[in-house]
């Protein structure tokens, strides 16, 4: 039992003959993934690292039993493949591509979840964990097994601090990374409970950045449902308002989502806070001491 | 963001049918009177600066006229003044209306419900951050059957309207909702929307498109927003690059990376002024790229931080050393360097063979910056 | 059901982008003619009865025409031949086109999965009736993000369409599909989809529209579909009124009950003809016009089975006795009824005053019905 | 336990200020439905059968915690009505309403649907347990309390059947006219679990008619789902193909969904077949005295 990936995943790569799909189809099975078969219209019969291409989705379910998706294809053809994946019967899908239009994932996000489908991203790392599975593009020379969890919504700083981690000589049992597009399909709140149920976690790690209201709503849930040890982390203190620093997320509007009401926020409900990321390894370091010792 | 001028906004509204003042813009004081005198600007009539900041009234960028020379010397007075840095290049002419309210109206995205969401106020005609949250209704808009007649009531309740301007305001809304989804908006905003006789009109007309979405838009591509020239570059290029005042430029990838390592600079006293996401790339061309654009914002010392997912650290380290190479003596400046994560190796050997030396720490390395931009002691 | 002959639903294909044979209606050989000279219809073209029946191929109700006096001919010649009983009042003339392939292309409600289907077939050309199941494909499309592009993929695979054709497939579902929601179609159907060159043309359209989105599209509302005189007059009074041959009258609420009474009318022995749904209604007036409609119809005998919910039975006592008074005395005709429910006493009593004796049970009645339709023994 | 309403039913009546509406709130608490409120945009405030009407459903539902509503509002305005009332919380909605247009009814249904919310109808008789609640138009004098359920695509005919129930001595524990309209909030399907799980019905009177094929999916879960005795009757046996009987449900198309198909599947499923609706009554009577001896 891991958060969203466990030994029995089968995952399917949808834009496996693009560039990234090809590169990051290779790391997946390096990092021990079932990659069991990519998608890309008028591309099947074809193979890619040694991985069947198949022209449809329901075609490469019926040969393969894939009951995941990794979502490499453009951002205009994106909602499409998620719908095609969602329409199919695929569970859970995890979206790289970056720059999908906030309109198409509102519809991408509804229609999912009215299927009981679940979507990770977009434009987000996935989801890993360390000696099961991973779907997404999370560097693998970061991760080794453990007992930490890490929910993220940015992308290389979600690395820099997994890699931390492993620094300190401990281990991660699931990373997500949630993406910091205005509309993602998992969200902090929606992932915290996986990791609350989650056996192999003892620790917790929530790497957030300005913008939105996504931190204050989990220190909200964390206060109320969650009983593991958390170190949260909130990136983008110093940035000027109103100048956005790379991505949607990033935007400060109208006095909140600020860096100091999330901070507060979270300190409220209990979380123990890092001012800077090379910070988060030893916090956890302490607390994994603290709790071996109890 | 693609922010659309006012007078550009309303050429959108009327495209969906919302109703408006009649007028045109001018880019002259010439141009005014002849649309005065032709009678596409009926008078009295307002002169509006065409400029994206908001609270044109206080700053004399809206200005009144009874004649046509009137116009004129309110278009020559507003042409050429300058708003929070913007130089006002047009003004928009629209006849004055006799109103009897102002409200608030719009559409925008609500990240937590993952819904659009409707505001509406009774409060218009003043910025809606200065009303109270007591008086700003907000209503979420599921996508799926649209907005609703139940929702279109309650949006009529809260402006306290009935009768004809109630109709008016569900025409609007229904225009509001069809704009928002088919352009792509991440924000319409009317403020005012004013009662005007038996129906509504729309005073003020705020839409910014999606940047994501402006694939599907095309005739908005020439809209420059407010970038400065190496912005805009940068945009062209397809680079994320922001440009504020200070003195350090950093060079990272991933927004919340970059975030981080400016909290990090400032921690240590430093300046951080220019930064330059690298995002996601494994062209070594556009690193170079990316890097003598950062050059020619003349920074005082350049911190490169990445961390290698899909950007790998080799590719980061053999455009960089080519930029280094293109890069004139006179505009050289201290390069700190911190590369991590895949191909980690590589790119670490590639630098130190160009001269540069990775240091793995984030806390040393950003000392290091400030020490450089600082400049010899 | 409003059935739109070919050429009004190829005017909304029209509206809707869908390509289509340059062609034109003519209702006399003359101005079949003119079409031809001024060069509306390119010569050869085809020459089609406007009639909603299917089959038309094999009843010489489609000519070809190489000239202008062919065309004429055939205008004659299929102007006023009868069609299922339907004279045939236009013909649609078109540009008879070279194509390569018959495709098969519709959209319409499954009930069973609550979602519209999008039915296609490459054996286009014959009624889809006669193609094996083996060789349609079905895919139920979600209206929330409506057709998506890997349905349209495979309806591609499905047509054996790739390249220019493929391309031009695309348009026509996206097409379709907006008219088959934005029209309130119970169906639209194109049967042949042609490939014509590099890409598509539409040689027949079938549009349905549903008869309870009518109040959404007052442009069908001439649209008389294949009614008899009396079912036009009830459809205009909203009554729910079927004529067909046989002599017994039924009037009855609720379709259910009414397909209940043809049963057991049957089961004795009886033969209806004409049906007469008062449906929910508690106005008397009603009832009385639907009655004297039913005098109308001349039936042998008439069979009145109410069971009184939103239609209360004293309404329906009291229309009757009215409408009683009203018919002539030549039409009268022998009157079972058999009223229950909702003021069942009340209207018992009213019919008993009227003399006319209510029997409780459904058997006894259709067989005193029977009966009385059979006339004295 | 009865089958959709219970003795917390608190209805709301959308559309109350109409004349449907005021004569069926009426008779709904003559049946001893807890009629809690009406909605009538612009009319809130006055009281129709002494029951208070609102403006909105939202301030209905804050007034008097109404947790069922029954929509008699117009067609044209039936899909915002029920609309209202799915996003106001309410987990059921009778819509009596007919003519409504059925593209209208697929957003209504899916939507319904995808918030968790139950649509009966539309253009139906509605629910009723006698006894208990009574939610739609069945007139109140064909019930008695007892142990038959009854479902039915049928108005009027239902009433019937119904009402021969009660003439032979027996009573019903939940009655559902599911409506025939071409989308239906609730099918046969749908309905059958309802009353495999309650306790309080032992027969069950199965109520078709011909067109559709709802009646075959019925004989198919009957068959492998439901172990209660089913006495089915499919009206329309003797209709002529092609022409409708009153509603879009009664149209006969490409040879499916005819009246010798449905009943076919039933018997093979082991429901007895009534062939007339008088039989009906017989039929359950016979059923309920041999399982008395049992």
């Amino acid at each position: 039992m891991t958060v969203l990936v466990h030994r029995e995943t089968r995952v399917l790569v949808q834009g496996i003959t693009g560039h990234q799909g090809t590169v990051h189809t290779r790391q997946m099975r390096e990092f021990g993934t079932n990659v069991v078969g990519g998608v890309t219209p008028g591309k099947g019969g074809s193979t890619v690292e040694g991985v069947p291409v198949f022209d449809s989705v329901r075609a490469a379910i019926s040969a393969t039993r894939a009951n995941a998706s990794c979502i490499f294809v453009p951002a205009p053809f994106a909602k499409d493949a998620l719908l095609e994946a969602v329409d199919a019967g695929i569970p859970l899908s995890v979206i790289v591509t970056e720059h999908i239009p906030f309109h198409d994932m509102l519809v991408m996000y509804h229609y999912a979840r009215s299927q009981g489908a679940r979507i990770v991203g977009p434009n987000c790392p996935g989801v890993a964990s360390p000696g099961v599975a991973k779907i997404g593009i999370i560097p693998n020379v970061v991760f080794r097994p453990g007992r930490v969890g890490v929910i993220s919504r940015s992308g290389t700083l979600t690395y820099e601090i997994v890699n931390g981690i492993k620094e300190v000589g401990l281990g991660q049992s699931t990373c997500i990374g949630l993406g910091g597009d205005p509309v993602v399909g998992t969200s902090f709140v929606d992932a915290l409970p996986l990791f609350q149920e989650d056996p192999e976690t003892d620790v917790l790690v929530l790497v957030g950045e300005i913008g939105g209201t996504a931190e204050e709503e989990a220190a909200d849930y964390i206060q109320h449902h969650f009983t593991k040890p958390v170190v949260a982390y909130i990136a983008g203190r110093s940035a000027p308002p109103g100048k956005r620093m790379g991505h949607a997320g990033a935007i400060i509007s109208r006095g909140r989502g600020t860096a100091e009401t999330k901070l507060a926020a979270l300190k409220a409900a209990g979380a123990q806070v890092a001012r800077f990321p090379y910070e988060i390894p030893d916090l956890v370091a302490a607390i994994v001491a603290r709790e071996a010792h109890r | 963001m693609v922010k659309l001028a006012e007078w550009r906004g309303k050429d959108v509204f009327r495209k969906y049918g919302i109703p408006l003042p009649k007028g045109a813009v001018a880019r002259s004081p010439e141009e005014a009177v002849s649309l005065v005198r032709a009678g596409t600007v009926p008078l009295p009539c307002v002169v509006k600066a065409q400029v994206l900041a908001g609270g044109r009234g206080k700053g004399g960028a809206v200005r009144f006229a009874t004649s046509a020379s009137e116009a004129r010397a309110a278009t020559e007075a507003i042409l050429g003044l300058e708003f929070k840095g913007e130089r006002v290049k047009e003004v928009l002419l629209e006849e004055k209306l006799v109103l009897s309210k102002e409200l608030y109206l719009s559409l925008t995205l609500d990240r937590s419900a993952r819904l659009p969401v409707l505001i509406t106020s009774a409060k218009g005609g003043v910025e809606i951050e200065s009303v109270d949250d007591t008086e700003i209704d907000r209503q979420s808009v599921d996508p799926f059957p649209g907005l609703t007649g139940y929702e279109k009531r309650r949006a009529a309740q809260v402006l306290g309207l009935t009768g004809g301007p109630a109709k008016s305001l569900d025409r609007v809304l229904e225009a509001l909702w069809r704009l928002f989804l088919l352009e792509d908006a991440e924000l319409v905003e009317v403020n005012p929307l004013a009662v005007v006789g038996d129906g509504l009109v729309a005073l003020d007309a705020k839409v910014i498109i999606e940047d994501d979405a402006a694939f599907r838009h095309p005739e908005f591509a020439d809209i420059r927003d407010d970038r400065t020239p190496l912005e805009e570059i940068a945009r062209e290029k397809d680079i994320a690059f922001v440009q504020l005042d200070g003195n350090i430029g950093v060079i990272a990838n991933g927004a919340g990376l970059t975030m981080a390592t400016l909290d990090v600079l400032k921690e240590f006293g430093g300046d951080p002024g220019v930064f330059l996401d690298l995002g996601g790339t494994d062209d070594p061309q556009k690193v170079t790229e990316a890097f003598l654009l950062m050059a020619r914002a003349r920074p005082k010392a350049v911190f490169l931080n990445i961390f290698g997912g899909v950007t790998r650290c080799d590719t980061v380290a053999k455009g960089l050393v080519e930029a280094m190479r293109q890069v004139p003596a006179a505009e050289r400046f201290p390069l700190i360097a911190r590369i991590r994560g895949n191909n980690e190796k590589e790119g670490i050997e590639i630098l130190r063979a160009a001269g540069v030396t990775s240091i793995p720490s984030l806390k040393e390395s950003a000392q290091a910056v400030v020490a450089a931009a600082r400049g010899p002691a």
